[in-house]
């Protein structure tokens, strides 16, 4: 059983052009920055992407916007991203709107081997729309669709030689849902350390659902809003 | 005299109570954390993934794995839990959070609320706003009576693309407090100087108005 | 806000005869051992007890059965019980077994209110009966509902004045689940800490779904299987 | 010459491969896990919210709070991680354990399972055995050929009330292993000097039998 890889370039070495994959963060807050990045050296285009947000024009999935390896986008909120915007009016750019929780929620659902779920989000509205509505008591819900992806890029902060994966702070986010709904899934991690070395008591993420691990290197971690307060 | 959005969101305050769990928007929303009432005890929820929302961080203490929903740079606070965005809004979904405070573009006098999408407009998408009003057990807008054309934002029903059908429960703008009612929007409080009659020239829905009016505490 | 009640007794003691109740533990593993032996003490009867097992004759749930406080059980296995097979036998206990991943998922459905899930388990026997099925790709599913519990009673390893929760090893098993399932959730500890003394990104449940938290006592933690091997 | 139950276990433990995770139910299938080949890695999981179980626990260092679904005391190995019921019956549905060997009181030719209950005894329930036979990718089926009366339980239909329908991939008993096709149980081994007759007197479903079947390497 052998699941490290050496770099991000070997983890991503096989998707080709057309897949879907699924890329974990919030904003720019715990992105698959190596994955991403090996992929702007990649021959790869026509992506489906499955991410909560798009990145920045300069930073995360907005470097794959910029060469034009995106065909569609499934988010919750792509604001922040010029690119983005152009492409998506020229119609070069294909999206589809989510609600976030729909998001997350279908992601955990391919994990959890649940061919849909029922939520409330979007009832009523044009999300709603060719959707089946269900009553459950006084509330109504719609059915949605567990997600499939080819690949699942995430980012972690430890991960081990057997892809059990930790997440740090809110950088944890979609990671761990994404982590368990691809059909191969890549973990980029900030450490990589030997079987054993993690708690079986702490880990978020099971080896079970990891395919390939491995060390990222020069993470830059951007900070989309920095805001501090004034000392006391 | 028109509320500051200050004061809007000190008025939204004085609906916590103690041990609430909260949800706070973009905004005016946000705000209100700066004024939770003396000896009551709350507890800040980000949907991203977070419980116990602290401050802002000092200068220099920023920590790029650590935002809040409006993807700020934040803090935790003792008693503070990280977890994954299913479980977020799963315990959204639960209505284990008490409280939801949100802008509007629009809300409609049965309660239904817009705030996500401008047709001719880049959408940039709902985020999590569709599962927090769907969800949320308790909901109050915080926002401006009217638009800044002038226009009111309290419709007989909402324009803009929806959010959200028959969820909003209280609405705080900078004239008034009022309720959602099956008969409307139930004017609970004005804002000190601001006459029922201003109120109800800014109200395109369904205004109800039940006896004298009190002018709010600021 | 204050979570922290003084023992069992003070906990459980608005609990009343005809109340559904979750039980978090998997055997005699993680049982909340501390509120069943509260419930022996209190007035109560006609319990509903949702729980995966139903204990041994003196042990866990065992305990209530002995002295008839339980009017139905909810399980997937019942063994290892001789004064639940006479009451069950004698009419005098009511029995729906379920199998455990329903179980499991039906209580982690409620805790995400979700009102319903689907899953393949029992699909074609005669846990399938009255059930809706649905079939999605080629594979054929039930539809299950959420449980509903007037109260969930779990047991972790520490917790903190807030209610956050850590469990230990297999002694997790139902736990968190149930923990997120009750309308009003009872977790006991075996040591309960300040707030701030828990990693936040090591809390299994989060306090927003715990109501009521108190320090145990006197933890027996049997074993019902003692395995051991010869020194190599 | 009919395999004893260590040589069953043996015989299934060849079917594993490098990197698998399995699940392995009570009895003969628990066995499986001390043959597990040279030179290769398996992960196994344990139901009730383990991946990576190991060996019992010696004298004196058993933990009650770490047990197997059998109830047993265990250890972890490193690289052990543990989870609640429902991420761990998730893995199982999403279809991410390999193999999972169980028993059987009867199985059809179809591949139906009968393993859970036997009218007019105590039923004590079906733990986590349907779940596993509904979801899992590929399952194996340790068992006698014959019940203690010599009756076949390889038969035409199950007799018994079913744990799961058309999910038994192959059968190894003390006589043969058999894999489950459309036309039925298909010989693929037998064990050592037991004919093709005798496997066929004691199997009441559809047995396929194609050419020389070979003698099992025991």
């Amino acid at each position: 059983m052998k699941k490290v890889v050496k770099n991000a370039d070997e983890a991503i070495a096989d998707i080709r052009s057309g897949t879907t994959l699924m890329l974990g963060g919030f904003g720019l807050c715990g992105i698959p920055e190596n994955a991403i990045e090996a992929l702007t050296r990649a021959d790869v285009k026509e992506l489906t992407c499955i991410s909560n947000n798009a990145g920045v024009d300069d930073f995360g999935i907005g470097l794959l916007l910029q060469q034009k390896k995106v065909r569609k986008m499934i988010a919750s909120y792509v604001g922040e991203n010029a690119e983005f915007e152009r492409q998506l009016l020229s119609g070069e750019l294909e999206v589809e709107l989510i609600p976030q929780g729909t998001l997350a929620t279908r992601c955990m659902a391919a994990g959890y081997g649940m061919p849909a779920v029922f939520t409330p989000a979007g009832v009523g509205t044009e999300v709603a729309q060719g959707k089946e509505v269900r009553r459950f008591g006084d509330k109504d819900y719609l059915l949605e669709y567990a997600f499939e992806a080819d690949f699942a890029l995430v980012k972690a902060w430890k991960g081990d030689t057997a892809g059990n994966l930790v997440f740090h702070a809110t950088a944890r986010n979609f990671n761990p849902l994404m982590a368990m709904a691809g059909k191969v899934t890549i973990a980029e991690v900030e450490e990589l350390v030997p079987v054993g070395q993690l708690n079986p008591d702490e880990i978020h993420t099971p080896g079970i659902y990891v395919h390939r691990i491995f060390q990222g290197v020069n993470y830059e971690k951007r900070i989309e809003q920095r805001t501090v307060r004034a000392k006391a | 005299m028109a509320l500051t959005k200050e004061q809007i969101a000190r008025r939204i305050a004085r609906e916590l109570q103690d041990g609430y769990y909260v949800n706070l928007g973009i905004g005016i929303p946000t705000l209100v954390a700066n004024y939770i009432p003396e000896g009551i005890e709350v507890v800040l929820q980000s949907e991203n993934g977070l419980l116990g929302m602290g401050p802002f961080p000092l200068e220099g203490e920023e920590d790029p794995d650590l935002i809040n929903a409006g993807k700020q740079t934040i803090t935790t606070l003792p008693g503070s839990v990280f977890f994954d965005s299913a479980l977020s809004f799963g315990m959204i979904r639960a209505g284990k959070v008490d409280l939801t405070v949100l802008g509007a573009m629009e809300v409609s006098d049965q309660g239904d609320i817009a705030n996500w999408k401008i047709p001719g407009k880049m959408v940039k998408g709902m985020g999590g706003a569709m599962d927090l009003v769907a969800s949320a057990r308790n909901i109050i807008v915080a926002m401006m009576h009217t638009n800044p054309k002038g226009e009111s934002k309290l419709l007989p029903a909402c324009t803009l693309p929806l959010t959200g059908i028959r969820c909003v429960k209280k609405i705080v703008t900078e004239l008034a407090v009022l309720d959602i009612t099956p008969e409307g929007f139930l004017l609970l409080e004005r804002a000190p100087g601001v006459s029922v009659e201003d109120i109800r020239s800014r109200t395109a829905g369904r205004l109800v108005v039940k006896g004298e009016v009190p002018e709010m505490v600021v």
